[in-house]
């Protein structure tokens, strides 16, 4: 195996393109070596991206909040803009793992192992955010919900990789929430998990609504009816009711070592009413 | 020397007709075993893999001199393993 | 000999303090060595190739293409460890578990090994070694296994312990049967009588310190192992009969262990390591990885009991029926005995009857882990205690209290107790703070009780006095919890010395004679007795000198604060001999003085604890936390306190993991799915609230110093601590342990229906 | 292909031969002889193999060994000032926040970052930042209690 780390985004592509045989990116490392030292992949060559300066900066513009591919998750937490702007996301991302995983782990990499639990994705779904992606044909954008394809798959092509991901303009009143359940209180995969980003107005009334699960289907899912469900109305019993049913009824899980189907499909409707209840908490939500 | 009614778990009642206690005279572990082995010759692989005797509620291992006083309560057991 | 080890009611200068352990300094210096940690010239890289299949016949094995891989030193199989077990069921096992002669039996069971330069060479070689598998059917849960038609994984396995002798062959390897009384008449007494079947999970001791040792044999057939073990002398044992070496030429070096809990009792890879020095001809490190730890090294059982007590209305148990399956692996073992024996051993039972089954599996050979086999029936037995006080309106401690066993009780087990002491820790339990302290909401409180024999063994000690008059402690028995500390105090204490003066070692397999392992909470129990015997005879030795020295009569010598003191009008005024003055003389008095022993500790005692544990249930996830933990239990007496504390605190938490969280799983192609600390979930720190410690100090009247064993009851009540806490919170009767989440929901659902349904009805 | 990595390991210059796909935990092991960092289990789930890098906590393998090219690794060796022992060091022996010992090396280096990011944590971030560690022993209760008084001892100094 060869290990590479370039000092700029268009040596990372161009040896990313070149490469011979089995090419992975390590970005921090948390899944790739695990991967890795179990046998399961024998890379030819590992690119470490985290010699790019680019890829650390978390940049808040007009555009909204770029978060650099090699942050690690452990950073976005210390960074209060972007805490404040979204704490949804950043709670999913911090719940990646203990202090050391925190320490190397990222988001961009959560969403190129495509796990359909990985914590950062549902959030990230929400939040409507995308994943910018350079390779040798230049620069695209894509909606973060199309990046994985199903279980550790992505459409990324040969030469490409994702350098950042971008967050929307956060707009007033509003605010996103990130919930999962686990067995343990840390260092655990999500059984099952579900986020929240809404927008209120003036009357508490819920104008703008995105829900994802994770942990539910071959990948993270948004679920239309649970927004449409929240949408012109407040925060009560009834909606947090058509809520919880609507993510139920969206799940199509596996029974597997970490839970059951049975489970799954009742709890994210449970979680999804409590993040739904905390996101609009956060939104300055008065009942 | 005192003789007395040894009582028996399950695995050694198969060696004894069935019986849950035996008649034995001896004064230690040693000669309780020898009688053991002698009147009950199924007994001998389990006695040479060990046994615990209990004396009155307490346990021992088969160590030989261990004294068994007139009228105490003899109760042999599987020995048991730990962690 | 027999040493007078009677209980003689002294008071303390020593034993009972805090002092700092010796080994403190290097583990947090990272100087401490582990089995992982050593190295040796030339040392290769071992390592095992596992079979992929819960159940297969192997047909053949081609080793040819990794003999052939440069850097590659030695290949073995089961053919470079024949059998020379001589008929030796037990040892047979042991090897048939190390490397798989004809049959694997289990998802990483061993079939082949080799030694190479360095660790990717031997990961390669396995990769070239070719077996020849014929997949048989196999069977890992413990229901499934003994039920008719499973498949059988031994043809010649007929249930021992049954008459007349089965004619057909079964998974249950063994029967045993312990009890007393007319359990019919005793229910025919009783006013209400509940039954149930509960289920436990198999769960792994769980030591963060995978196995690992170095092994080095010489061409002349002496050998050297390094190793992590709870029993060096043990392994040297069972490695020397399996390799056909004369016991005393392999020198076994116990390293620091990184836990064991039971787990290290057993020889794994260390036969195999052996194996392959000798054909390689070079020492041969082997490093356990996580993933083989836990497929291939001893878990304990998973089980399935059925359980049936009857109560009067005034709170007396007439009888109690037990029916215990416990899972031992591929190989017999006596998981389910041990599990009869402990079952009811709380209680005064008039009436009483339990049966073990010992089940064969297609699982990994089951091994001792803390207490082994007593925390799943005590889960059985504590959780319907625990109801049936509740259907008779009874406080389930009173009830408890009322049937606690006591001196001159028959034991479920058989014997009739001396003086023991559940009774005591019952009311240290009716009268903590934490019984009456107010719950939260949908928060419960829950209490069980836990028994386990505790025992002795083979034991000795070598105690030298240094030139400077500082005393050298060598003991036999593995340290796991800071019986080096121990250990000096009780010698400080003996010769009348600061305990900074004594240093322990535990020494290696020549420098003392046969010692037992660490297991049944024996160590400190019995080490310390050695310990004190040797300071007997090296104060013998002491005072002899101090004769010499003052040219007076031994007799006229006593032993005192330290020192050697004349007594007597004559020699009364003579300035005392302190031990450094004894030692600086020895060279001229008859050289080095030292104080030896050899025993057999018996008389270990049983030991009882009570918990109480508060749980708080998400009503909507089933997610349960413990929120306050109380372990009251007797020590005799407490060498070190706070080391006492670590072992009950310790256990505790094991015991919480094993109820909520862990367990393996195996999935419908008999492969274990969750090999790993992330989806085999110990508890994390904040899992865990702080761990509320009352040490109760009865002494064991069998021990100089009334010490009992400490190390493992802790882990036997919290399984049904947690259970009573939920079903306490939410009514709910918990059946399977663990506890989980999906468990809990499905238990609250149903509470949820039959209320229901009883308000339709009404 | 054996590469040679220039790092500063506990204050030093170090230089050592690494393979590609050789983590940092196998090279501090087995080419520097820093034994005192620990394999539980090699997929970053115990914590025992924790180090800081840069002054960020990892988990040792976690990381190649050839990514700490140019940059700073601590360990273990490097937490007492000589014979001098760190705080908490002494504090882990003091409370008996060890008994097999096996964890202790990650926990006091999880404890050491956790402290100079918040020098007086509550006995909850306290579990939260060790969740990381796992240890079989103790229950964590001494654990957590060494902590609690070493951070109470560096407030003071």
């Amino acid at each position: 195996m060869r290990y590479e780390a370039p000092l700029t985004t268009p040596e990372a592509v161009e040896l990313l393109a070149s490469a011979k045989g089995r090419v992975h990116v390590l970005a921090g490392g948390t899944d790739l070596i695990v991967r890795m030292k179990g046998g399961f992949i024998e890379p030819d060559v590992v690119v470490d991206i985290k010699r790019i300066k680019d890829m650390h900066v978390i940049r808040k513009s007009a555009a909204g909040i770029s978060i650099g591919a090699a942050t690690s998750c452990g950073a976005m937490g210390k960074h209060s803009v972007l805490k404040k702007a979204w704490p949804g996301v950043v709670e999913a991302a911090n719940l990646i793992g203990s202090d050391q995983v925190q320490g190397r782990c990222t988001m961009a990499g959560n969403l190129c192992n495509a796990s359909p639990a990985a914590d950062s994705v549902p959030a990230l779904i929400a939040a409507g955010a995308q994943v910018l992606i350079v390779g040798p044909r230049g620069e695209r954008r894509l909606p973060v919900e199309k990046l994985a394809t199903g279980p550790g798959k992505t459409s990324l092509k040969k030469g490409e990789l994702v350098t950042a991901i971008e967050l929307p303009p956060r707009k007033v009143r509003s605010a996103d929430a990130y919930l999962r359940f686990t067995p343990r209180t840390e260092m655990d995969i999500a059984v099952v998990s579900a986020a929240v980003n809404l927008t209120i107005d003036r009357k508490n009334v819920i104008t703008d609504a995105r829900v994802a699960l994770g942990a539910v289907a071959i990948k993270a899912i948004r679920v239309p009816a649970a927004e449409k469900a929240l949408i012109g109305n407040t925060l009560n019993e009834e909606t947090l009711a058509a809520v919880a049913k609507a993510c139920s009824a969206a799940c199509k899980p596996i029974d597997d070592k970490r839970g059951t189907v049975e489970y799954r499909t009742r709890v994210a409707g449970v979680l999804a009413k409590r993040a739904a209840q905390a996101a609009w908490t956060r939104a300055g939500g008065k009942a | 020397m005192a003789q007395h009614e040894v009582k028996l778990w399950s695995a050694l009642r198969p060696f004894a007709q069935g019986e849950s206690s035996v008649r034995i005279k001896a004064r230690n572990i040693r000669e309780l075993f020898a009688r053991l082995e002698a009147d009950y010759p199924g007994m001998v692989p389990l006695i040479r893999q060990g046994i615990a005797v209990s004396v009155d509620g307490t346990l021992y291992r088969d160590s030989w001199d261990t004294e068994l006083p007139a009228g105490a309560e003899i109760f042999l057991l599987p020995r048991i393993q730990g962690g | 000999m027999t040493a007078d080890t009677k209980f003689t009611g002294q008071t303390f200068k020593s034993v009972g303090t805090r002092p700092l352990r010796p080994d403190g300094i290097d583990k947090v210096t990272g100087r401490a060595r582990y089995g992982a940690d050593i190295d040796l010239p030339g040392q290769l890289v071992g390592s095992i190739l596992r079979s992929p299949h819960p159940h297969a016949a192997i047909r053949a094995i081609n080793t040819s293409k990794a003999e052939a891989l440069q850097g590659v030193k030695a290949v073995i199989t089961a053919a470079d460890l024949p059998d020379l077990t001589n008929g030796n069921k037990e040892l047979f096992d042991i090897l048939d578990n190390c490397m798989a002669r004809t049959h694997v039996y289990y998802d990483g069971h061993a079939v082949a090994a080799v030694a190479a330069v360095d660790a990717v060479t031997a990961r390669k070689a396995l990769k070239l070694i070719k077996v020849d598998y014929e997949i048989l059917p196999h069977v890992t849960d413990v229901d499934e296994a003994v039920a008719p038609g499973a498949p059988v994984l031994h043809k010649k396995c007929f249930t021992q312990g049954v008459e007349p002798k089965p004619k057909k062959p079964s998974n249950i390897a063994r029967r045993s049967e312990f009890g007393h009384g007319d359990v019919d008449a005793g229910f025919a007494k009783a006013d209400v009588i509940i039954e149930r079947t509960f289920r436990t999970e198999q769960t792994h001791q769980g030591y963060i310190e995978p196995h690992a040792c170095v092994a080095s044999i010489s061409p002349d057939g002496s050998g050297e192992l390094w190793v992590c073990t709870q029993g060096h002398f043990v392994f040297r044992q069972h490695c020397a009969e399996l390799l056909g070496m004369d016991v005393s030429k392999l020198r076994v070096t116990p390293t620091e262990i990184g836990g064991g809990f039971g787990g290290k009792t057993h020889v794994w890879a260390e036969p195999v390591a052996l194996a392959l020095s000798r054909k390689a001809n070079r020492p041969v490190k082997l490093v356990m990885s996580r993933d083989e730890v836990f497929r291939a090294s001893g878990p304990t059982s998973a089980t399935s009991i059925d359980i049936r007590i009857g109560v009067t209305k005034k709170g007396r148990i007439t009888a109690g029926d037990a029916t215990l399956r416990y899972t031992s692996g591929p190989y017999v073992g006596m998981w389910a005995e041990l599990g009869a024996m402990t079952s009811f051993a709380c209680y005064d039972m008039k009436h009483v009857r339990t049966v073990g089954l010992e089940v064969l599996v297609n699982r990994p050979k089951t091994t001792a882990y803390r207490a082994p086999s007593a925390p799943m029936a005590a889960f059985a037995v504590e959780s319907v205690i625990d109801e049936l006080a509740g259907r008779i309106g009874m406080d389930p401690v009173d009830l408890r209290i009322r049937n606690a066993a006591k001196k001159g009780t028959r034991s479920s087990y058989g014997p009739v107790y001396g003086p023991i002491g559940i009774g005591p820790t019952l009311k240290a339990a009716k009268e903590h703070p934490h019984m009456s302290a107010p719950l939260g909401e949908n928060q419960g409180r829950g209490m069980a009780c836990g028994f386990w024999f505790n025992f002795g063994g083979q034991t000795c000690t070598d105690l030298n006095i240094a030139p400077d008059g500082t005393v050298s402690l060598t003991v036999g028995t593995i340290d796991v919890g800071g019986a080096r500390a121990s250990l000096a105090l009780v010698a400080a204490e003996e010769l009348g010395i600061p305990y900074d003066q004594v240093r322990t070692v535990v020494g290696d397999t020549s420098t003392l004679g046969y010692n037992d392992m660490t297991d049944g909470s024996r160590g400190t129990f019995s080490s310390s007795m050695a310990t004190i015997m040797s300071a007997r005879n090296a104060i013998s030795i002491l005072k002899e000198r101090a004769a010499k020295m003052w040219d007076i009569p031994v007799e006229k010598v006593i032993w005192e604060d330290g020192c050697a003191k004349a007594v007597g009008k004559k020699h009364g005024n003579l300035a005392p001999l302190s031990l450094a003055e004894i030692a600086e003389a020895a060279p001229n008095t008859g050289g080095p003085i030292a104080g030896h022993n050899e025993l057999v500790a018996d008389g270990a005692g049983v030991s009882f604890a009570t918990h109480i544990c508060d749980v708080e249930v998400d009503p909507e996830t089933g997610r349960t936390q413990v929120v306050r933990y109380t372990v009251i239990q007797d020590a005799g007496k407490a060498v070190h306190p706070t080391y006492v504390e670590g072992q009950y605190q310790g256990g505790a938490a094991q015991g919480i993991g094993w109820a909520l969280n862990e367990e393996y799983v195996y999935g419908d192609d008999g492969r274990l799915q969750n090999a790993g600390f992330l989806d085999y979930r110990i508890p994390v720190c904040s899992d865990l609230p702080m761990i509320d410690t009352q040490i109760l100090e009865i002494p064991n009247p069998n021990h100089p110093y009334g010490i009992r064993g400490v190390g493992e009851t802790s882990i036997v009540p919290p399984l049904a601590a947690i259970g009573n806490a939920v079903s306490n919170a939410f009514g709910v009767r918990m059946t399977h342990v663990p506890m989980s989440a999906p468990r809990i929901l499905a238990a609250l659902d149903e509470a949820q229906a039959a209320a229901s349904e009883d308000v339709e009805t009404a | 292909m054996t590469n040679l990595v220039n790092t500063n390991i506990n204050g030093d210059a170090v230089g050592f031969a690494c393979e590609a796909d050789e983590t940092l935990l196998d090279a501090l092991r087995n080419r520097v002889g820093l034994k005192g960092v620990k394999e539980g289990c090699g997929t970053g789930d115990c914590g025992a193999c924790s180090v800081i890098l840069d002054g960020t906590l990892v988990c040792s393998c976690l990381v190649l060994g050839m990514e700490v090219e140019g940059r700073t690794v601590e360990t273990v060796e490097g937490l007492s000032n000589g014979a001098e022992l760190h705080t908490l060091q002494s504090k882990f022996i003091e409370h008996a926040a060890l008994q097999c010992g096996i964890c202790t090396p990650g926990f006091l280096m999880a404890a050491k970052a956790l402290l100079k990011n918040n020098p007086d944590p509550s006995e909850e971030e306290i579990r939260y930042a060790l969740a990381g560690n796992l240890c079989r022993c103790t229950g964590y209760d001494k654990i957590v209690r060494a902590v609690q008084a070493t951070a109470a001892e560096l407030r003071e100094a």
